[in-house]
């Protein structure tokens, strides 16, 4: 694996990898054994809560932060070692990190003038003009800093980062300073961004939504360690254990063993002495008759329905719960429901199915279910 | 449409203070300088030009005032800053708040005090005898400009290094690295962001120090011997000594001119150069 | 209403009623005109954005600010010019405000402490321990504000506030500075203790979400006017007009004029030539022939469809549209589809329907419907 | 496990600059109190304790400085916190430029000629004028314990008004009013919220004017005349007029362990009554 890293094939290099990436500060260790890499024009986010690693691997992409062991690869390229201000990436700061003493068109053409030789006058008008437009500023050349609004500031720090066409960008929480509606727009925004210029994205976020939404693949980070790297519907649904399941959007889980592996199911006996039938989240081998595990089952997964009637055939689960609590969120329904034996759990009812039927009310007795597909046994954490 | 005469009415301990403060000192001064001494020293009413016509007779003390307090000011900058930058950027905490407390702590003990220490120490049993031991027969410190300069780098390095201090520790470190992201080397991030960002601070200790220096009086007298005389001496020497208090008047007015002049120059220089929207401080 | 209001019976006195209030800072007009009650007990959110009088309509409640016009009730008790330290009310501040030179004890003892006569130290001991007891924090007498974490510090700031026993519990953004997750779980517990303690409860947020989650009732406000006051559920279903649509949760909007007036819907002759029958969100009678109107569709409201034959009989529109962008967010995957005639709209599918089929492609055709009761004709603004 | 030599390669600088800073001039002044003065003035090594043993022949100027530095130090607070106050939570944003600038300008010109000014503000022709024209006569201010405390209260107002400002500055005014809301009327508001949170400033303020009043000599000469001596004047007769360098160095001695005990007994009771985490600042 390393050795296929360190000489690679020409087309399909990738532009960041990690191989064997150890930091450690004292005794702290802020990255375990990172091994991934960055596929050119991919958009990969690193998601996990603070002081998992994340921002430890971006600033040692970025040079801010040179790895304790193990090696840092650009293109191909072993740049352990090489300063900041010799690699060809660049960094979009957390909040914006944009020079105060300059104005805008002197923050985004900081980057052309320092390199040598310096561009010419024109050359530099004329990139600053284009890339004013990409991020919809035109006209802004003059201002300053602080007259800019949130979003308008994020655009400068993109720019000023862009106008170098580097080998991948790095976002350190881009979206964390801007409010939840500018924020959305602003991802939306990052997206087509990404896709109209090519440019490799390394995002750095505790926001799963942002992660899920906005990147190709997500690495999702714990303790310096990678628990799982995917595509945002591969981690949705197959999550590799609890951690990655209760990261990644909302879930139940219900404890049990493992009761007997077949072909291509397995049956769990939870601890309430229910047995259902689930499916595995990893590697089927990986499950033995009698190991404690987690079943994980997704709210929206759930069939919820006055009459027993209604519930589909081919459930592997079919009880009557009391609604606790129920929370309007727009879109869909939550329900937290209560059932004498699974305890409390939380379903999500999407509006459509309410516009026919009216929702239920507080301490009415519901019918639940949910099919095999949808109790999935996670692997050990 | 609000009355404004709350406002007003607000404005007028600030107008009572002004006067009392500033303008009705410098209206006293000036209107003594106007007049003549008394036969046993103090003040005469009078309304002559005897006095500025005088002023030539101090030409050294101005003189003397007008270089070595900026070559002073400069002096102390170029010390301060490094130090201010080290205290700001480089150290960790620890040795930080022993930084902070050593260049605090000579405070506590009366200028006066210190200085007088400078005199043992620049003098001929000092470090002057240090040099002959080492072979370096003659040098002369005590009561020669140079001595002075130390003084005053001496006295005044902690008013330098605090605003600088202040402008760097709040100098945001992103920045730095920002720079160094988009391919500045750590020399050029110096030059290109620290320095243009520790601006401020470098104007307001720069204009602390001249104008305290404009004052000064004790550094000539203690390390200057009767060989370096400031302006301060002067007025000390007029108002104690010969207790002619018109004449005295006469170049304090003329200084206060003088200051008030260098000062608005450097300020609109100071303002231009920087550009900046609010990072100004004045102390 | 006014007499109503000043000479309130005995046991349905609202605890807080405003009447015809005005706020003007110089030509500034922070509140206009401003007429509603808060019933007892009941939880009430003012959202809207920045600089729409949410906060100051708080401010006089609390008693910071005073009214230019009109009178504010607190349980039917006239309070124009009664100072913040004389109104039975208390204020959970944005940033908590919590005492920095006091220890958590000492922060949520002093309302107690500034009452005339003071209470024993035995009985504020007693309500100290209560207090800390029900927003979980038992043990944390002796901390100091510095040493608690953000979901912490807003939990004594609760807990300062509640000690009081107040008429009324202002709320001013109180979960703005906690990140997404311990907002979630902190929005919970407010519900909760709002049930528990049967304190009114009066919350300032920017937050859609949260304002539709906690509340009984959200009052919705812009440029200092109220727009519209309903349950979440009213608000969703029925916005008053397009300001509201958009505010609370995602909408389609498609513009046209009224064509025809019907018994219990109205035709509406969309700006691209489509006639869709639609049901209006406010009374039938503000609708004319010819007037312009807006239409709204949630995009949750959509059908998708590969087959055609899928789609339900009883849409009003049918259509096929290309998909140009897919957004995986968890429990539902976000379409933004392009149309002929309709334009770019969004569409929400929740994933139970993607488990048996796989989810649409980029560039894909797909077949899209939506029912009468999902077209929404709106108000004027 | 890293080396701590890094570390203690980056004190020496600092340790240096305390030698010659702090210690090198005390350690000068300590020596020379256990000296002579020579025959022409200045020092004769030697051990004795005879210039300690002289000391009560100045007694009255450490009865002056050690009841007028505190005394001063207090009005100077009295007069400094309304207009602090006033400054960080009652000005407008105009009138707050408009009065800081007041505040900082006479800072422009020396404390020497503004000083001097208050010589004939309080002397004969000044305010005891003006009062004699209301009928109150024979009244003195020049010369006077007074006019030494009024001209501390004026050269020191604005060392005591900045760090008090800076903390109501800094000063949440959501905490006034959460305490309002919760119950507390504006006064007892004042009581238990802005005055406990200003107490760094005040002590930072009190300690700044005390130790350089500990040090003061030029009011006490301008405006005491030869009646209200500090000792400061003591140590500029003795090191300037008389040249007893060992007797002086006694009396500066004696004045920095005095000084150095007051300072920490202070330390210690703000420590204690502010309870503050990092806020005390220390200058």
């Amino acid at each position: 694996m390393k050795h296929k890293l360190a000489t690679p094939s020409a087309s399909d290099t990738p532009v960041v990898s990690f191989s064997g990436v150890w930091k450690r500060y004292g005794v702290i260790v802020a990255a375990r054994d990172l091994n991934f890499s960055v596929q050119p024009g991919e958009f990969l986010s690193l998601l996990g809560p603070s002081g998992c690693g994340k921002t430890t691997s971006l600033r040692m992409m970025a040079g801010f932060d040179q790895p304790s062991e193990g090696e840092v690869y650009l293109e191909g390229e072993r740049v352990n070692g090489v300063p900041a201000y010799r690699r060809p990436v660049n960094m979009v700061f957390q909040h914006y990190a944009l020079f105060p003493h300059l104005d805008i068109s002197d923050n985004i053409a900081y980057g052309l003038r320092q390199r040598s030789p310096r561009p010419s006058g024109e050359y530099i008008e004329k990139r600053i003009a284009e890339i004013l437009q990409l991020v919809r500023l035109e006209g802004f050349e003059q201002r300053r800093i602080w007259e800019l609004s949130g979003g308008q500031q994020q655009r400068v720090a993109l720019a000023r980062a862009l106008i170098n066409q580097p080998k991948v960008l790095l976002l350190d929480e881009p979206l964390a300073a801007l409010d939840r509606k500018l924020r959305r727009e602003m991802q939306i925004e990052l997206q087509n961004l990404q896709r109209n210029v090519g440019i490799t994205f390394v995002l750095v976020t505790h926001d799963q939504e942002e992660a899920l939404s906005m990147s190709d693949r997500v690495c999702i980070m714990r303790d310096g360690e990678i628990v799982q790297i995917g595509s945002p519907l591969d981690l949705y649904d197959r999550p590799k254990n609890k951690y990655v399941a209760d990261f990644v959007g909302k879930s139940n889980f219900f404890e049990g063993h493992v009761k007997q592996v077949n072909a291509s199911y397995i049956d769990v006996q939870l601890d309430c002495g229910v047995t259902i039938s689930t499916v595995p989240s990893v590697e089927m081998d990986q499950h033995h008759a009698g190991s404690r595990v987690s079943v994980s089952v997704r709210p929206e997964q759930l069939i919820l329905a006055r009459d027993e009637k209604q519930l589909p055939e081919d459930c592997v689960i079919k009880l009557k719960a009391r609604v606790l609590n129920r929370i309007f969120l727009g879109e869909h329904t939550e329900y937290l429901l209560r059932d004498e034996s699974l305890g409390e759990f939380l379903a999500l009812s999407p509006r459509q199915n309410e516009v026919s039927e009216s929702p239920f009310e507080t301490s009415e007795i519901v019918h639940v279910a949910w099919g095999r597909e949808a109790s999935l046994v996670l692997g050990d954490d | 449409m609000r009355s404004k005469w709350p406002e007003r009415l607000l404005l007028l301990p600030a107008t009572v203070w002004l006067l009392v403060m500033l303008v009705l000192p410098l209206a006293v001064v000036l209107v003594f300088s106007f007049g003549e001494r008394g036969p046993a020293g103090g003040y005469v009413p009078a309304f002559t030009l005897a006095q500025y016509a005088n002023l030539p007779a101090r030409f050294t003390a101005f003189k003397n005032t007008l270089t070595l307090a900026p070559l002073g000011t400069f002096a102390a900058l170029i010390v301060a800053y490094p130090l201010a930058y080290f205290l700001a950027v480089k150290a960790n905490p620890r040795v930080k708040t022993i930084l902070l407390v050593m260049i605090i702590v000579p405070f506590w003990t009366s200028i006066l005090i210190r200085t007088y220490a400078w005199i043992f120490i620049l003098g001929g049993q000092g470090i002057p005898k240090l040099l002959a031991m080492g072979g370096l027969e003659g040098i002369r410190l005590i009561n020669t400009p140079t001595a002075v300069l130390i003084g005053i780098i001496y006295g005044y390095l902690p008013l330098m290094v605090f605003p600088i201090y202040v402008s760097l520790e709040k100098l945001d470190k992103r920045l730095l690295e920002a720079s160094e992201d988009l391919g500045s080397s750590p020399l050029r991030t110096f030059r290109n962001v620290t320095l243009p960002l520790s601006m401020p601070g470098i104007a307001t200790g720069c204009m602390l120090v001249f104008i305290l220096l404009m004052g000064e009086f004790l550094v000539p007298a203690l390390l200057g011997g009767g060989k370096v005389f400031f302006i301060g001496n002067a007025l000390v020497d007029l108002f104690l000594q010969s207790r002619n208090w018109a004449y005295g008047s006469a170049v304090a007015a003329t200084l206060v001119i003088v200051m008030l002049v260098v000062v608005s120059i450097y300020m609109k220089l100071v303002m231009r150069g920087t550009n900046q929207r609010k990072d100004m401080s004045l102390l």
